[in-house]
């Protein structure tokens, strides 16, 4: 049933949430956030299946969603590993100097 | 049934990925439950889609975590436990997200047991072919977009990361 | 000749033009030349009033109040105009006379006082601002006028008592007169508003019936004299009040008993200053207010006993305070003070039915004007000469200055009223008014000043002028240069002469109502015996005490009462009194807690407010930690409850 | 661009002028030519006024609305029916008088502003065309317009050229103005929904009976708006800090001028357009200003400092403008008129001469300075005029505005309880004593005496700019002191229409 799928990737997606919020280092936060993209992806292609099932427009945008993950990642761990040669951690409570 | 079982397993993974303290560990969990969802794929019907998934997900985005975790390798944080009250924070936030979106998707037109229609036919030529085509709804110009994305992606990846001259 | 009577208003344009002219321009360039020009405009002036007066009194009608010119100034309410103009009745024209005679005796002698003062244009010029400004108050026919022109007065005397502005004793001693008389101003205001504002019901009230009254402005002296409307206003039940609150502003401007403290600081002044102003002129503008308002004052017989009761008491009470002072200046201060008591009581025991006390006061202010102007006149003379004020460094000045003794003689022997000379004429008068009026108390105790005035004027004169010198100064004084006896010889003659003029005959109040005037009907044989014992007692009491120049019986007299003696010494601690009131208790107790309240409560609250901005802020800033994950929380958080608090509404 | 705008602009213009001017000395000669230009103006504009409106000046006394002369009127937003409403009435000429002529003494007086003179003048003149459109503007949302840019200029004229603790005191001057016309665009804005009328014009609006109640809550808003300007008691405290730090030609503006919008606005707006709110309210108000009056008197007996002693004055003087249109009624109004006027000419000279001294011997403290009227006679006589007027002596204009408030105040009116009236008059009546008091007690110690400090004693006398200005400005005070009639007739006819609405 729909329900069924759709409830799956949203207690996903908020694992994934909870991941992103209590995550200290940077690695574990960009885990959580592929786990969160991929529920989303799963979503898509769940709609797509149940709702429209003569097309093929979820499917082709998850393969996007794939292409855009991967472009994330690989950003992310350039920063990743910037921020770690300077501070030598990276223990993302630390970076505040936005605060004021 | 196998639906029942595949979330079941995926689940636990994806709680472990969450809540283990060692990030080694949770990168590997994180590889189990993409490998799972290409099998949902499957159960779906999107068997390209499923191959991809492992592909790329799996093989590529993974395998770059664990470099990554490889390379950060610094001592004072392999075990990464967060204090209570982030985790309290998290688990409050994350609930009520869950809470309040299911609670409207319950009460939405959504929630009449809408079975999976049988006559899917998906197929790697009509995706290919509504990739490539420009009338109508064709993707040509995303998938345009996406590969100047890539590339762009990937020079400055290197940028950013090569070592300043000292 | 008439020229003067419809267009009177030369007589005090001269002094100001000259004052304009002097001031601005010639002061600057000679100071010799400006005396010149000051004095022969007020000496101008004098003979116009004295033309003015004498076409009135010998006039068709010398008892009638008329106002030959007059421009609208100010318009309050369509009832209520006031009008600047030129008042012409037997009371103003005979104190114009006095004002512009002494003014000009004035004038000539401080050409030789003020010889080598640096400020001598300066001085001219606030000479002449001085007698516009008196001169105004005289001729206005309104109150309000009056009050324009009292503030005048005022500030000019301010102007002249601070003369020697480098001293800090004249400085505080301006300051003191300015704002005791400006604290009596502001009863003789708050007078005007309410008179004006009762005057102005009964305009509305009667202007229909009656047309004189229609044309009249509810401030001005026709109209609050007129007895119908008189009649009107006595039984609104303020007219009491608002005549008590005038003469409040009268009693501040004659330094009656409770506001007399600066009259004698006001002699820190120069004496040509103290002679003119604190003698003859603006010191007499309170009697003469009194007298301007007489008719309205005897409707309100309470306010009329409330004159006479302050009137005796004063000129009582500055008698013995006169009899204890050294300074010879502060002496004829005090005595200033006692007499201008006496004007003020006879005014207060007179009535409509037999005004002689009225008659008496303005007879006395004519004389006094004089011979109290040739007293300070003297006293400048041998302060001239031997450069102190105090009486116990002068004594023997007989042989040394003939003259200024003679005149200064003279003028002791008047005020002392001994029979020839003006003083006794008009002291009897006010004695017999008091004895007729049945007013007994005010009677002896007329009596009793009389004696007392009779002793400390002769101790002043025995101490100057008999006995030895007593210090070196003494040795070489010499006679006041001509321009400066000049003067006193003429007031001198005055002093003798004004007492023979038939008064009562031209000095009445302007009783509309055809009442046959009661005639000046001989001396009351009784008055003149006891007047004059009384001024025979004190002359031979100080000639016992101070003419002998062996002290040892005085300083044995005070020994006995010394305590008591110190007290009156001290003016009965009253300069003391006021200061304790004005600086500890208004100063320090007002002004400071309200100046710190301002700083710290109501600036405070305003601060306080910035403050509390400042601190709200302060606690929201805390939520911007700078943590991402921080920012999750919350974003996520408040579209929850958004969502959901949309939804409650939505239910 | 009619005689009146040309009025209102000509300031900016020489502002631009004064922008584009070569050299910093020439900056103060374009200003004092336009101001110059400006004052003989003015002066041809009042004798235009004066044979236009003698014509009917009988039948003003039963006109019900506001005579308005030389009007210029064109929409400018048709959709909220705001125009370009301009015209003139007694009690504004007289304000654009005073206005003209403290302009004019007020660039004579910073005639020695050295550092960035270019913006300073500039500024000033922007400030003056706000201070000129808000008197001559009878469209609501013109008059705040002006009214606005009357008041920001003068944040940054006191933040950079001030003294003292000039950024505390400027930014809370500016806060607590900015306060006041919050309230007061709350009012506008009220005013305009419940007129229905779908306009902004002064004229047509007061011909609308808006209800009681609504006028009750209105009326209020407003009249504390203008109150905070015009130093009304709680919120004055802006008044001397923000002209003790004040430079000497911003502050001789600011008290000599800006203050009076605050009674103008009172009068012309608050009363004018709401006068049962006005009856209502008359009283509570009558009393508070009482309060400004003795308060501000005594307060300044204690200060220390010449500047604060003069703010806090003309706290006290301001007061008493507030405390005439209180009165509601003839001799009230014309007074609290030419109480702004006069006021606004003596607190102008006070400034100057503060000013001047202030140059000379560097202080401001009052018990430092002694005996300077040996060293600097002019002035000392100038400031002596300055304080006899501000104590009301007659003959001075002072005395004149004083009269009048005092006689209207004790006459009352049908609305309150007369003996109400009457103590909160006597109450006020007694601050002539003060200020004669704290003003004889402040220029005794600084100008007579002897000299205290030594080289007090080579300090030079007034030169011929500072001759000019406190010349003129004592010379006005005369004309209206000895001459009243010259402004109480162009004020009267103004004053009558506000009267009628009130008996309506």
């Amino acid at each position: 049933m729909l329900i069924s799928w759709v409830l799956v990737s949203l207690l996903l997606f908020s694992l994934g949430i909870y991941g992103v919020l209590t995550r200290r280092s940077a690695v574990g936060l960009l885990i959580s956030v592929e786990l969160m993209l991929n529920a989303a992806a799963l979503n898509l292609v769940v709609f797509n299946r149940f709702l429209f099932a003569s097309r093929m427009d979820g499917q082709i945008l998850t393969i996007f969603v794939i292409a855009l993950a991967a472009a994330e990642v690989l950003i992310g761990m350039a920063i990743l590993v910037m921020l770690f040669r300077r501070k030598k951690s990276v223990d993302v409570t630390q970076l505040s100097q936005l605060k004021h | 049934m196998i639906f029942y079982l595949l979330t079941f397993v995926i689940l636990v993974l994806a709680l472990a990925t969450v809540l283990t303290r060692h990030i080694f560990r949770s990168a590997i969990y994180l590889m189990g439950v993409l490998a799972l969802s290409a099998g949902y794929y499957l159960l779906l019907g999107a068997e390209f889609l499923a191959g991809v998934q492992i592909l790329v997900y799996v093989g590529g985005i993974v395998v770059l975590i664990v470099f990554a975790v490889m390379l950060t390798q610094s001592q004072d944080l392999i075990h990464d436990h967060p204090s209570r009250l982030r985790k309290m924070l998290g688990f409050l936030t994350s609930a009520t997200f869950f809470g309040v979106s299911a609670w409207a998707l319950l009460n939405s037109h959504l929630n009449k047991n809408i079975e999976m229609p049988s006559d899917a036919q998906f197929s790697a030529q009509i995706m290919g072919k509504a990739f490539l085509s420009t009338e109508g709804n064709g993707y040509i110009l995303p998938f345009e977009l996406i590969s100047i994305l890539l590339l762009t992606v990937l020079i400055s990846g290197i940028v950013l990361a090569k070592k300043e001259k000292v | 000749m008439h020229m003067i009577l419809n267009s009177p208003w030369i007589i005090p344009a001269l002094p100001l033009l000259s004052f304009i002219i002097v001031g601005l321009f010639i002061r600057p360039l000679s100071p010799k030349i400006a005396a010149v020009v000051a004095t022969l405009s007020v000496g101008c002036s004098f003979l116009l009033s004295l033309t003015l007066a004498w076409l009135f009194f010998t006039g068709p009608n010398p008892s009638q109040l008329s106002i030959p010119w007059s421009f609208e100034w100010l318009r309050f309410q369509p009832g209520l105009n006031i009008q600047m103009g030129f008042l012409l009745d037997p009371i103003s024209a005979m104190m114009l006379v006095v004002v512009t005679s002494v003014s000009f005796l004035v004038h000539l002698y401080s050409m030789g006082y003020m010889h080598d003062d640096p400020g001598y244009g300066r001085f001219f010029t606030y000479l002449n601002l001085f007698t516009f400004s008196m001169l105004g108050l005289v001729i206005s026919p309104n109150i309000f006028q009056m009050y324009v022109f009292w503030e005048l007065v005022g500030v000019s005397s301010f102007l002249l008592i601070g003369f020697y502005y480098e001293k800090p004793s004249a400085v505080a001693a301006s300051k003191k007169a300015f704002i005791v008389t400006r604290f009596a101003d502001l009863g003789f205001l708050v007078g005007i508003l309410l008179l004006g504002f009762l005057g102005y019901q009964v305009q509305q009230k009667l202007g229909s019936s009656d047309s004189l009254i229609a044309g009249l402005q509810s401030l001005d002296f026709q109209f609050l004299t007129h007895p119908t409307v008189l009649s009107e206003l006595s039984n609104t039940g303020f007219l009491a009040i608002a005549l008590v609150l005038i003469y409040i502003g009268a009693a501040g401007k004659s330094a009656m008993f409770p506001l007399h403290i600066w009259l004698p600081d006001a002699m820190e002044g120069p004496t040509p200053v103290s002679a003119l102003i604190h003698a003859a002129t603006m010191v007499v503008a309170g009697v003469y207010l009194v007298a301007r308002m007489f008719p309205a004052f005897s409707t309100a017989p309470s306010a009329l006993e409330v004159v006479s009761w302050i009137g005796l008491f004063t000129s009582a009470f500055a008698a013995i305070i006169a009899c204890t002072q050294d300074d010879i200046k502060r002496v004829l201060a005090f005595s200033t003070l006692s007499q201008l008591g006496y004007m003020m009581f006879s005014l207060g025991v007179a009535n409509l039915e037999h005004p002689l006390g009225y008659t008496a006061s303005m007879f006395h202010l004519f004389t006094h004007a004089f011979f109290k102007a040739l007293l300070f006149l003297g006293a400048g003379a041998v302060i001239h000469a031997v450069h102190t004020n105090d009486v116990w460094d002068m004594g023997g000045l007989r042989k040394k200055m003939p003259i200024t003794h003679a005149t200064f003689l003279i003028a002791v022997l008047a005020i002392a009223g001994v029979w020839p000379l003006a003083g006794f004429f008009s002291k009897d008068e006010i004695l017999t008014a008091a004895l007729e009026g049945g007013h007994y108390v005010h009677f002896i105790g007329g009596l009793a000043v009389a004696g007392l005035t009779a002793f400390y004027m002769a101790r002043i004169y025995f101490l100057t002028f008999w006995g030895k010198g007593r210090t070196k100064a003494t040795d070489h004084a010499h006679e006041a240069p001509f321009v400066m006896l000049l003067p006193l010889l003429i007031l001198s003659v005055l002093s003798i002469s004004a007492g023979w003029i038939p008064f009562a005959q031209y000095i009445h109040p302007l009783v509309q109502s055809a009442q046959e005037h009661s005639g000046h009907h001989g001396l009351n044989w009784t008055v003149v015996l006891s007047g004059s014992s009384m001024a025979a007692i004190g002359l031979l009491m100080s000639w016992f005490l101070y003419a002998q120049n062996d002290f040892n019986r005085v300083n044995n007299w005070i020994s006995n009462f010394q305590g008591l003696y110190q007290v009156i010494k001290k003016k009965f601690y009253f300069d003391e009194i006021y200061l304790f009131i004005t600086h500890k208790i208004i100063f320090r107790l007002i002004a400071g807690p309200i100046a710190w309240f301002d700083r710290h409560a109501v600036d405070g609250s305003v601060n306080l407010t910035g403050d509390a901005v400042q601190k709200s802020s302060s606690i929201i800033t805390l939520i911007q930690t700078g943590q991402l994950q921080t920012y999750g929380v919350w974003f996520v958080l408040g579209t929850a409850v958004t969502l959901i608090f949309f939804w409650m509404t939505l239910l | 661009m009619g005689i009146l705008s040309l009025l209102i602009f000509i300031p900016f213009f020489t502002a631009m002028g004064v922008v584009f001017a070569p050299s910093p000395k020439s900056v103060r000669w374009v200003s004092l030519i336009g101001t110059g230009i400006h004052l003989i103006l003015t002066f041809f504009v009042t004798i235009e006024y004066f044979n236009l409106a003698s014509a009917d000046s009988q039948l003003a006394i039963q006109q019900l609305s506001t005579k308005l002369y030389m009007v210029e009127k064109f929409d400018w937003f048709k959709s909220f029916g705001i125009q370009y409403y301009l015209g003139v009435d007694g009690i504004s000429m007289s304000m654009v008088v005073l206005t003209s002529i403290i302009i004019f003494t007020g660039v004579l007086a910073s005639w020695n502003v050295e550092n960035r003179s270019k913006e300073f003048f500039a500024l000033l003149l922007v400030l003056v065309t706000g201070v000129f459109g808000v008197f001559l503007s009878f469209d609501l949302f013109l008059f705040f317009m002006f009214y606005e840019v009357a008041v920001l200029p003068m944040y940054l004229l006191i933040g950079i050229w001030g003294t003292g603790p000039k950024e505390y005191s400027a930014m809370k001057l500016t806060l607590m103005l900015m306060v006041g016309s919050a309230l007061l665009l709350v009012g506008i804005l009220a005013l305009f929904h419940a007129s229905g009328l779908h306009t902004f014009d002064l004229i047509q609006l007061a011909n609308v009976k808006f209800p009681k109640d609504f006028q009750n809550w209105v009326f209020p808003t407003i009249f504390i708006g203008f109150g905070i300007l015009g130093a009304l008691y709680p919120f004055h405290t802006w008044s001397p800090d923000g002209h003790a730090s004040a430079p000497t030609a911003v502050s001789m503006l600011h008290a000599g001028v800006l203050m009076k919008l605050g009674g103008y606005g009172a009068l012309r707006i608050a009363v004018y357009l709401l006068p049962e709110g006005a009856k209502e309210w008359g009283l509570f108000f009558m009393g508070l200003t009482t309060i400004n009056i003795l308060y501000g008197s005594l307060g300044a007996i204690k200060q220390k400092d010449l500047k604060y002693f003069t703010a806090y004055s003309s706290v006290s003087h301001c007061g008493m403008v507030l405390f005439g249109v209180a009165t509601l009624n003839l001799m009230g109004f014309k007074g609290a008129v030419l109480q702004m006027f006069s006021h606004g000419i003596m607190t102008g000279l006070f400034f100057g001469l503060i000013g001047m001294v202030y140059g000379r011997t560097h202080t401001r403290i009052i018990p430092e300075m002694g005996g300077l009227v040996k060293v600097m006679p002019w002035l000392g006589v100038a400031f002596y005029i300055g304080g006899l007027a501000s104590l009301g002596l007659p003959s001075l204009s002072g005395f004149v505005a004083e009269s009048q408030i005092f006689m209207g105040g004790f006459f009352g009116n049908q609305w309150h309880s007369v003996t109400a009236m009457r103590v909160l008059t006597v109450l006020s009546t007694m601050s002539i004593v003060v200020t004669a008091v704290y003003v004889l007690r402040g220029l005794g110690t600084v100008f007579l005496g002897p000299i205290q400090d030594k080289h007090h004693e080579e300090l030079t006398d007034a030169t011929f700019t500072e001759k000019l200005t406190t010349g003129i400005l004592i010379f006005t005070m005369f004309v209206v002191g000895i001459y009243p009639r010259v402004l109480v007739d162009m004020i009267e006819p103004a004053i009558y229409p506000i009267l009628n609405r009130l008996n309506m």
